[in-house]
This record gives structure tokens, C-alpha cells and sequence, in this order.
């Protein structure tokens, strides 16, 4: 039973120990106490009396835990009315992981709360000297994640996307990879778009090929961003989501067809070439009774 | 590994069981990993003899609010509250499996009344399931509907006419409640009601556990189901109790904290037919059906048992045998 | 190391139960350690709050065979059949243990009969036990009496008035069976009779055990009752469910599954006043009472908490709070 | 619960692989398989359909087990019923063993089935340079158990005693043992009575002290060893029987009085230290119901 002594199954409440308003409708909990979690995974979070529900670890030290959330239903909103010392109930840490290589070149690419955890891997994967190429995207400005975070991190070349233009290149952060992908096969150079921080040596010269691709945020951002590793033939890794209750494995709520397999299991971070043979990848995904709902 | 075994013991684990022919004696219990074709597939090629439907509703149910299912390495609770979208993706769904059927496909209903336990059975049996299988013993939906049917004999009794009228020739399984004063009771009931086998047990309790700081009850539904290794004993003991008080004439799917072959085995020697696995999916993964297999397989192998099905109630006769024979069916029909 | 603890943590763990001062909320469960006076001395020193007898019969009483008690990690199961030496060994050791009393005993009785609880209960109160604790609910011995007192609602209130006709101002704890439709309706019942208390609970199922090779029951009895960390979440419900049955007036003996001092404190939250300690004595040793005594005062300490009497039926408590309140004790008084 | 890990509290089947006819009360059972007894545990013997009872393990080398019985009753006369290929449950092991440091100068005082785990104990000691005086005996030369066992190993002198003098000394063990400790204490000669096979150098001339004695067999001939080891200031260490059903510290029915001491768990191997506060040592043991029987 190896698998429960890595993952405790069932809820233990913490207390917050600190909030931080990160846009107003995203707010972050740290707390403290570790799971262990590895960048990509995720826990259950428990507001006593009133739901559970999954969640990425947004950062994850050994000592401390950060959750990153949107308020936008009756569980976050109620979760964004705690107050520091509420206490919270996690059990996890479940499912994968990124999974890279000691000094490989990453391109990242984050929508929504998925610049939370894409922070976290960013902090891991410069540890092990990988150089990155950050992809954040946000409707407008004051919706943009974890940018100070992500700047604070060495080796990142941090590329700012807002469909208004209030910020960064205006449009989509798939359409910025894209550019990138493309100039890196012509081996061209490409303008950069957004502040790149402390830029590399080859900075705005030659850029080094692109080793592989992590992406997390709305699926159909994942969607494009898996045609897009597809079509220019590199390893990507998207984070998905789907429906959850137990998170290890046996309700069956977060499975997709038709492959069957668990996304709390065998995922949330599936490998393109996996997600490209879930044929409900970007079309529907299943409520709580297994009903599908279209994208 | 599954294929090494597989190759070193060439054992025929198969059984035909009311004219289904299971490759082996595994079955998915329900309520796992059991909402999909897609699942059901899976779990087929990760290697169960059978695959059971998650409990189907006549309409559109919703379930509990997490957290609904949590677990120690001691015992695992659940109030899932049998949440089920209806009628119309039960069609779709099972629909889909039966075109390309990879193994047996059992349908477990659930319903709130005897008339709609047949309704529920007449919308699916269309589908053409190997076997039916009635949950008249959830635990987790006492708020909605009260005790449990399985709980009453005569209530037990009424449901299974009621779905043996429309039934036909497709065999009807009744899921049994230990929680219950005497099982053996019930399944008398139960048996000459026309029930063609059983499905023992569901559940155990149920029972509660609360989080220490904040004083709450985990489960949103309070209290839920036990489930897992803990509950392996009390499962062998309702098995041995149903297949003594039926003379063991009827089929027995054996469910409760089975995890290994041995368990399975153990499980069968009391009387049961085929085996469920439910928890054990979540402990060792999804291939534990296979892995269970090759556990049998090398077990009987190594003991020199050719016919899976010589296993079957084995410790009765084994019992009788040492002429200690089991108590004869008294009313409860319970082991002394 | 307990005395690290004890000089740590000055957290008083003591309460003041109908009349008879506890050091310590831990209490030697019936059965375990539990035959002789220097067994009991021994327990004490090891930092029990209180300890329970054997059972104790009218008559001297042959237990079954061996196998009697097995176990796994996950679970134990017990068919010892009461033995007991009769009514002279009991006057002898409990005399012996009274004389230099370090800590409250529970005599824990058990008779075939409501006259004979009686006159068992007669023949140990000139001891003076500080309380009674009565076994109506002993899943061992239905090959010689039938199903437990304690699975009837009036059989159960019959066997309470009798004891408490002859038992003065000795309190009466009712030891309660999990194994029931409703354990709220019993310990209604009991409680309506004159019960001052009640033992929450006795073992579960009962269970069996196949050895494989040989086919046969482990136990001699065949079938046990079930105990230990996979019973607890049970044990948590029943008491949860007898607490708001009898709105928290009655003091509870909280029992099952109980290993560590979170344990305890969990178990205090459903509404036991004290905490039972059985099978756990096999896991963690003797000195598993002071174990849980350290662990709790550790967590009271961490969390702010300065009177231990101030976790029983926190949970309720706090369910209210949040205006979620428990269900009103409805026929079941069930949680839900 | 270490204690679980380290012990089997479920019963197991084991074929019995050969079966020794030793007197014709006592017969000695092989089994495959090894709980990884150490020398003066026990296991509890299952008979399916009859019953189950602790048993000293005779021999455990890792890959077998050995098992040496008296048959006197209801249980060992069906054990004695028994064949090769018959099935015996067994789970332990349990209590206290013997202990001893490597190179000791040892007296194994052996009496009835005592004798089968001495020999345990003695090839066991031997392995760690111990040198060992053991003294055996019975009612008479028919009745003496293991000398051959005991003979075929190193550094082992044996002193054979027997009530009716068919064989070695006429009397009891015990007389023997002090013969020596008295001779030891004196620094004197002793007359070997019995064969002391390949005497040591210093036989017949100084016997080296004794380090510590081991003693195993009727109560009698223990409390005896008890208060010669006491009268002579040497450590021994003495296995207790009482009667015994879970075997693991939980039914109580092994505990002593006064100390409360369980001897499936604090036993059976106690240190006369221990023993000679266990006021019923000698006087009396209690069966299945607690009821006191004076030996
Ligand atoms: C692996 C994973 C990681 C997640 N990480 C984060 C995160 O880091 N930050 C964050 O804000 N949110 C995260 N979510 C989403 C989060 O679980 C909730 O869905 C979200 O908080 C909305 O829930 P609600 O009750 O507030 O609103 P609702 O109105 O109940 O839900 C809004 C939408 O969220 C989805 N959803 C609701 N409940 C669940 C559930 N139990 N499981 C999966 N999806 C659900 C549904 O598509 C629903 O339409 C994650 C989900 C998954 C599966
Ligand atoms: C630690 C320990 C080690 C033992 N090792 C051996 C051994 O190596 N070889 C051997 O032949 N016997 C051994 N015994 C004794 C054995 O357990 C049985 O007592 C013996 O086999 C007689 O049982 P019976 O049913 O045949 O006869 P019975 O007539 O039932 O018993 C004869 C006497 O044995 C004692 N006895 C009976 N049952 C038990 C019991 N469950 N526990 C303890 N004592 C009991 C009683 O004093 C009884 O008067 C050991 C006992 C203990 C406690
Ligand atoms: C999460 C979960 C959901 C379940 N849902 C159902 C269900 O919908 N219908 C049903 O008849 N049994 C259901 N059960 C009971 C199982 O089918 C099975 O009878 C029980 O869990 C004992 O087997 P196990 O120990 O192998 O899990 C469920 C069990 C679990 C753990
Ligand atoms: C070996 C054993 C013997 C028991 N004997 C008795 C008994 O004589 N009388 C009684 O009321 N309960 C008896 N019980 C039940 C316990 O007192 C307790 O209620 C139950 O074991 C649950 O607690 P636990 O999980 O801490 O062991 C016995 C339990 C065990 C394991
Ligand atoms: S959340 Fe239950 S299986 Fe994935
Ligand atoms: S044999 Fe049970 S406590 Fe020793």
C-alpha cells in the first residue's frame, strides 16, 4: 500500500498563516506545514462545512504550503472571506508532476491561476540550471499573475501577454510561444515582446532550442498550446483538469474518454502525447454526476 | 510481470456462472472508477473478470458535497450520496461498452421505491447488462430515504419481486447490508423472493471521523460507509452466513477489503463465486484485478488446485468433512 | 520520557465523573489485562485513569478454545468466551486491589439472564466498585444465550432496571453493542430504564478468518468480534449518536480503536467523558496509557486547550455553532 | 506497532515436513518455513478443529523450524496423532529469548522438553564463542532428550543426570549444577560426573566461572536453579511457563503475581532477578479461568 504512506488521504486542518490579495478577484493562503508536494501536483482543500475541492500547490518548501485562488463560485468565494488564523483542512499531495532535466531550456506558458504553480516549477527548475521562457497571459494588467515572483527568479526570460495590449504584447501568450517556436526552427532571431529580464547572452540573438513546453491554465489555451508542441515537434506537458472528489484514484469522476484513465491519477500534468489521444481534450469535460458540458 | 505470470501458470481462472463466462472471478465493485464506458474499459484491460456499473437512479440524482470519500491506511469512508446523472448517459455509456464488450458488464440500480427499482431495471435491461444488480443497502442516503431496504426482510423481499417481474431471464444479484441483525435473514427473504444471487457486502457502519481543530465532521454527509482491509472479516462472515442459510445454490459476488489473491481466496472458501474489488483499486492501482490474478494463480499452483471453482464454499465442506458440520440454516443461520 | 512530558506539559487531565475523580481520562477496557489484581496494579502504574475487570459471572464460566484472539494490522478479532473463575477469585482479587486502591475500578458483569445480572451485580457491589459496568452486549457467547441483550431495545432496558434495583448508589454504565439498527434507540431505552452511563462500544460484526491451506475457521469459535484502529470510526459514530440521543446528560466510557492520544481526543469530541483502551495494549504496550496521556496533553498544549473536560461533545458544540445543528434525536437520533 | 511487524499475531498453516520420534512420549515436528524465533521464544501451535497452545521453539535456522513436544493431554496427544504432510498453524514468534555475550562461559540447566530449546540456545551460543556446561536430565535414561544434538556440537561439556542413575549421575540436575558452582567457588577440582565429551584443556582441573546460567523445564527444578544462582551471586536467566491464549500481552491470562508481569510478553524468558519477586513462582500457576492451582 506504498501509496498511502506518500500521500495522506485524509483532511488535516491548518490555520492560514498569511493572505495575500493578489488581483481582486485572486487571493493566496500560505500555510504553515508541507505535503511534500512536487511542482504540477495538487491537494485537496477543505473549508469545514463548507466543500472540498482540488488545488495546485502554488509553492510547496518543505516547510511552508501557498494555494493561489480565484474566487468564482460558492467554494473560492467562500474561501476568499477567511481571514488569517481560519483554519483549512488539506489532504495530498496527489497526482503528477513536471518532470525535466538538470539545465534544459523550458518555455512555460501560464493562463489564469496557472501562473501559480508555473511559478513553482519555475523556482524548482532554475535550481537544477534550466533556463526558462516565461509565457504569462491575462485578459488585461490587472489580471497578470506572480510576474514580481517570476521576475525575482535568475535565468528567466519573462514574456507578457494581455488580450487588451494594457500590458505586453496584445493577444494571446500562444501566439507570443508560437513566434518564438517558429524563429527558434528558422534559427532567426525574433523581437521580444514584454520585458525580458537580465536577457540571456543570446538575448535577442539566436535563441537556444526550446526543450520542451509546460503549460497550465484554461484548456483551451492547453488545446493550442498542445497543436502548437505537436506541430513543431516538442515535448510538451499540460496541466488538466477535470471534475474531483477522492483525488487518488477510485470515484471515477475525473476520467477521460477514451482513454480512461485518472486525471487525479495520471495527471493533472499528462505529456502531449498522451493528451492528444484524449479525444475530449478541448470539447467537454464532466460535472459532478458525470454529465458532460462543451467547452 | 502479469505476462511472466501468465505464462509460468497456465491455471484456467475462468468460471461460468447463470450462463456468463467470467475469465476470472474479479469483478469491479461499484461505485469505483465506475461513472464511464471509457473506466469500465480500463478496468477491463487492467485485467477485472467483470466490470459493475456505479448505482444507477431512474432520474437524475445529485450526490453529497466533498469531502466525500477519505481514507488511513486502517479503513476508508465514503458518502459519495450516489450521485448519477440519469437515465440518458446511463444509455449512452453503457451503450458504448456493450458494442466492443470486453468482459461481463453488471448494472447496479438504486432507487427510493420498490415501483421504481423496476422502472429503473426496465429503462437499463434494454441494454441488454449480464447481470442486474439491485443496492438496496447504501448507507448514504438514509437522510433522503431512511433505513436501508436491506435492512428489513420483508422490505428486501417486496424489492426483489418487484424487479424479478420485469427482470426476465436476465439474472437478478441482490446487494446486501452487514449491518443488519441477522444477513442470513435477509437473504432467506431475499431467495425466495426470487433472487438468482447476491452481491455481499456493501458498506460497513456506518461511521464518523472528526477533524481535531476545528471539531467538524470530515465527511460533509457527516457520517459514511466503511470500507478496505478493516472490513474483510465481517465480509467473509456475511459471506459464510448467506451461503450456508441459501445451502449455497445461489451465486455469491464476494465484496469487502479484498486486496490480494489470498484474500479473494479466502473470500471464496466461504462461498463466494466471484470476488468484488472496490478499495483496494485506490491502494495498488488500477492493475490490482491482474495483480490478483497472478496471486491466485501462483497460490493455487503452488497448492495444487486446478479448479478455481473447487474453492467455492470449500470451508463448509471442509467443515462438514470433520463432521463439525456448519449450523443448518437456523433462523439466522448464523456461524456458531 | 513520560516524566519529560509530565514536567512539560502541567495540563491536568483529571475530571470528576458522577461522583469519582479520574486522574486521567484513559480506562483499561473490560477484557484485556484484566483477571488479576496485580495485572490491574500493573496497568495502573502505567498510567491508566481507571481500570475495568473481565467480565465477571454468577457462576464460574468456560471460555472457548484456542484460537481465541488473532490479528493483522488492520484488524483483531476475539472470541475468548468470558471465562471466569466465579464469584470467590473475584472477591479475592478485587478485594486485594481495593484494599490499596491506586486508581477507580469498573466491575464489568455479564450474566445469562436479567435476575442473574442481578444477582451477579449483588454479589460484587459489597466490594465496592466505583462503577457497574454491564455486558449485554458480548458477541461471544450467542452459541449459549442467543443474540445480545443489547441488540433489543427492552430486553436491554429489563437487564438495566434489574441491575439498578439492587445497585444502590453505585453507578450503572450499560456497555452498548455496534452491532444494532439504531444504538440511539437502545441507550434511549437504557437511559429511560435509569442508566447513569453508558460504554460505547463493545466489538464489532462479528467476523471470521479462513486459515487457506487448511480451509478451515481460524478461531474455535469460528467467528469473533471485530476491534482495534479499524473499528473506530464505528466506535466515533456510536458515541456521537448515543451523546445526542440522550443530549449529552449521561457520562460515556468512549471505546474502540483507540491508540493515541489524537485518538482520544477525537473520541471525547463525539461525547465520551472517558476513553476506552483495549486491543491497543497489544500495539503500543502497557504504558500505551500513559502514551496517550503525554500525546494529549501535548495537543491540548499546542492548541490552547486548558480543561479536558472541555473537548467532550465538542462536536456538537461546535455544529451548533455554525447553526448546522445535529439532527434532533429522531427515533434513530442517527446523525445525519 | 512495531511489535506487528516483528511478529505474526495470524496463524499459518505449515505441512509438517518430518516428524522424530524422540521417547515414546516425545516427538519432535519440522516445519518449511522460519519465523525468525530466537532461542527461548515460543509460538502458538495451532491443530485445526482441536486447539491451540504455545510451544518453545526447538530449532529455528531461518529456512526451518522445529517444534518439540510431551504428549500429556488433550491437545499434544492429537499432535502426536499427527503425520508428515498434515497441516500445523503457527504464529509468533513470542516473548523474551536468552541472552548472552559472545565468548561467555555458560550452564544450560535443562529438564523434560527443556532440553529441546537448550540445544537451540547451546548451538546458537556456541556460534559466538561461548563455552557451555549442560546439564540434563529425566526421570531416566529413556527419558533424556537432545544429548546426541547436544554432543555433536564445539565447547559443549555435558553432565547427564537421572533420578534412577540408568544413566550419567543418580539424582537431580540441579545437584550437579551446584556441585560445580560450589568447585568454581572453591577454585577447586570437581569429578565429571557424566560424559564430558572433548573436555577443554581445563577439564578436571579449574573450571572457569560460570558467567551466567540458562534454565529450562518443570517449575520445580527452576526455582531451584532460582535460589542456587541467588545463594551463589551468579545471573541466570529462567523461562516461565504459565497458561497462555493470545500470546502477545492483550488477554492477561499469563500475568503473575504480584509484579502484573505478562510472561508471553516480559517471558517467558525472565531474568532471576525478576523471578525471585514473583511470589507464585514455585507455588502455584493459574489455568484458562484464572483459578490459582498449586504446583
Ligand atoms: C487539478 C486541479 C487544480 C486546480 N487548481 C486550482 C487553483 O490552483 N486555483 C483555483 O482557483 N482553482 C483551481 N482548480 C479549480 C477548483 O478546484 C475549483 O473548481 C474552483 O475553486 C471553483 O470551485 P467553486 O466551488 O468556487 O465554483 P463552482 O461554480 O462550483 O465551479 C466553477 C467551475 O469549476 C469547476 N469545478 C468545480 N468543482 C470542481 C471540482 N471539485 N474539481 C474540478 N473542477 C471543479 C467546474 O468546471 C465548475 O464549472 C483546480 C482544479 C483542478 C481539477
Ligand atoms: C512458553 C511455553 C512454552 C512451552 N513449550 C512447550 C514445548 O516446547 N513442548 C511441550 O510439549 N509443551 C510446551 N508447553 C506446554 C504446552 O503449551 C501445553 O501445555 C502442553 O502441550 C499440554 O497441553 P495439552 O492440551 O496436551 O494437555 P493439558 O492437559 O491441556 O495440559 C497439561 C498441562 O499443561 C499446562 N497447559 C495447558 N494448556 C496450556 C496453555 N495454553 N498454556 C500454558 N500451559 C498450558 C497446564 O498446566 C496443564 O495442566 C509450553 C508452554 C508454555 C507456556
Ligand atoms: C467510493 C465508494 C463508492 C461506492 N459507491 C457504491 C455505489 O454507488 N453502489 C454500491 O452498490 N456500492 C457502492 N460502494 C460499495 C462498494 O461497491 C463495496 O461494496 C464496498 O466498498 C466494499 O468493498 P471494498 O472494501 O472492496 O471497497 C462504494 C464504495 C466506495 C468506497
Ligand atoms: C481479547 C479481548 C477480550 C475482550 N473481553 C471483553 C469482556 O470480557 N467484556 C467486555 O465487556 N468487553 C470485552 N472486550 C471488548 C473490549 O472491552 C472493547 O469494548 C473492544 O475491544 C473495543 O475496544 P478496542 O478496539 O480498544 O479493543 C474484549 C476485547 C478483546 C480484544
Ligand atoms: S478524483 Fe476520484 S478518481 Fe480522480
Ligand atoms: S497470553 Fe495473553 S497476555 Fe499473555
Amino acid at each position: 500500500m506504498s501509496s498511502i504512506s506518500l500521500q495522506s488521504r485524509l483532511p488535516r486542518t491548518y490555520r492560514i498563516k498569511a493572505i495575500k490579495q493578489e488581483t481582486d478577484m485572486v487571493r493566496t493562503f500560505t500555510f504553515d506545514g508541507s505535503l511534500g508536494a512536487r511542482p504540477g501536483q495538487f491537494v485537496m482543500l477543505w473549508l469545514p462545512g463548507v466543500d472540498e475541492k482540488p488545488f495546485s500547490v502554488a509553492f510547496d518548501n518543505g516547510a511552508e504550503t501557498k494555494i493561489t485562488f480565484f474566487a468564482v463560485g460558492p467554494m473560492s468565494e467562500e474561501l476568499a472571506r477567511c481571514s488569517v488564523g481560519d483554519l483549512v483542512g488539506m489532504r495530498g499531495p496527489f497526482g503528477t508532476c513536471y518532470e525535466w532535466k538538470p539545465g534544459q531550456h523550458i518555455a512555460l506558458v501560464a493562463g489564469g491561476y496557472g501562473a501559480a504553480p508555473m511559478y513553482f516549477v519555475a523556482a524548482e527548475t532554475v535550481h537544477h540550471g534550466c533556463t526558462l521562457e516565461v509565457f504569462v497571459g491575462a485578459r488585461s494588467k490587472e489580471h497578470l499573475l506572480y510576474l514580481k515572483e517570476l521576475e525575482s527568479l535568475p535565468h528567466v526570460s519573462l514574456h507578457v501577454a494581455t488580450n487588451d495590449g494594457s500590458e505586453g504584447f496584445k493577444g494571446f501568450n500562444v501566439q507570443q510561444l508560437e513566434k518564438m517556436l517558429e524563429a527558434v526552427q528558422k534559427g532567426g532571431k525574433i523581437g521580444r515582446a514584454g520585458k525580458a529580464k537580465q536577457p540571456r547572452p543570446s538575448a535577442g540573438a539566436d535563441i537556444d532550442p526550446i526543450d520542451q513546453v509546460f503549460a497550465c491554465g484554461p484548456e483551451m489555451m492547453l488545446k493550442a498550446v498542445s497543436e502548437l508542441t505537436a506541430k513543431y515537434k516538442i515535448p510538451s506537458q499540460l496541466s488538466l483538469e477535470r471534475y474531483m472528489k477522492c483525488g487518488y484514484g477510485i470515484c471515477g469522476n475525473c476520467v477521460v474518454d477514451p482513454l480512461g484513465i485518472r486525471l487525479c491519477t495520471e495527471g493533472p500534468v499528462v505529456k502531449n502525447d498522451v493528451c492528444v489521444k484524449i479525444e475530449e481534450f478541448g470539447k467537454y469535460h464532466r460535472d459532478a454526476l458525470g454529465k458532460k458540458h462543451t467547452f | 510481470m502479469r505476462l511472466v505470470f501468465a505464462m509460468l501458470f497456465s491455471m484456467n481462472l475462468s468460471q461460468t456462472i447463470l450462463g456468463v463466462t467470467f475469465e476470472n472471478p474479479t469483478v469491479l465493485a461499484s461505485g469505483i472508477m465506475g461513472i464511464t464506458a471509457s473506466s469500465w474499459r480500463l478496468v477491463a484491460e487492467s485485467g477485472a473478470g467483470a466490470i459493475t456499473t456505479k448505482s444507477l437512479w431512474l432520474k437524475e440524482h445529485k450526490g453529497h458535497r466533498n469531502p466525500t470519500i477519505i481514507s488511513t491506511e486502517h479503513w476508508t469512508l465514503n458518502a459519495v450520496g450516489v450521485p448519477d446523472a440519469g437515465p440518458e448517459k446511463a444509455r449512452e455509456e453503457i451503450g458504448s461498452f456493450m458494442k466492443k464488450k470486453p468482459v461481463p458488464l453488471v448494472a447496479n440500480i438504486i432507487a427510493e421505491s420498490g415501483e421504481n427499482f423496476a422502472a429503473t431495471a426496465e429503462s437499463i435491461l434494454p441494454l441488454k447488462p449480464d447481470f442486474l444488480e439491485v443496492n438496496i443497502s447504501c448507507p448514504n442516503v438514509e437522510d433522503e430515504f431512511g433505513k436501508p431496504f436491506a435492512c428489513s426482510a420483508p422490505a428486501a423481499a417486496a424489492v426483489t419481486k418487484a424487479v424479478k417481474n420485469v427482470s426476465g431471464n436476465t439474472p437478478v444479484f441482490i446487494k446486501l447490508s452487514p449491518n443488519v441483525d441477522s444477513i442470513a435473514a435477509i437473504a432467506i427473504a431475499c431467495a425466495e423472493a426470487g433472487a438468482d444471487g447476491f452481491t455481499v457486502i456493501n458498506t460497513v457502519g456506518p461511521g464518523m471521523a472528526i477533524d481535531l481543530r476545528s471539531r467538524m465532521p470530515i465527511l460533509a454527509n457527516k457520517v459514511g460507509g466503511l470500507s478496505g482491509p478493516g472490513i474483510k472479516p465481517i465480509a467473509v462472515k456475511c459471506v459464510a452466513d448467506v451461503y450456508s442459510a441459501t445451502q449455497g445454490k445461489l451465486p455469491i459476488i464476494g465484496t469487502g477489503g479484498i486486496s490480494t489473491g489470498e484474500d479473494a481466496i479466502e473470500i471464496m472458501l466461504a462461498g463466494a463465486s466471484l470476488v468484488g474489488v472496490g478499495t483496494a483499486v485506490g491502494d495498488r492501482g488500477v492493475d490490482v484485478f491482474a495483480k490478483i490474478c497472478d496471486e491466485m494463480q501462483l497460490w493455487c499452483t503452488n497448492e495444487g488446485v486446478d479448479e478455481i471453482s473447487s474453492l467455492v464454499g470449500g470451508m463448509h465442506q471442509e467443515l462438514s468433512r470433520r463432521n463439525a458440520p456448519t449450523r443448518k440454516p437456523s433462523h439466522s443461520g448464523t456461524f456458531r
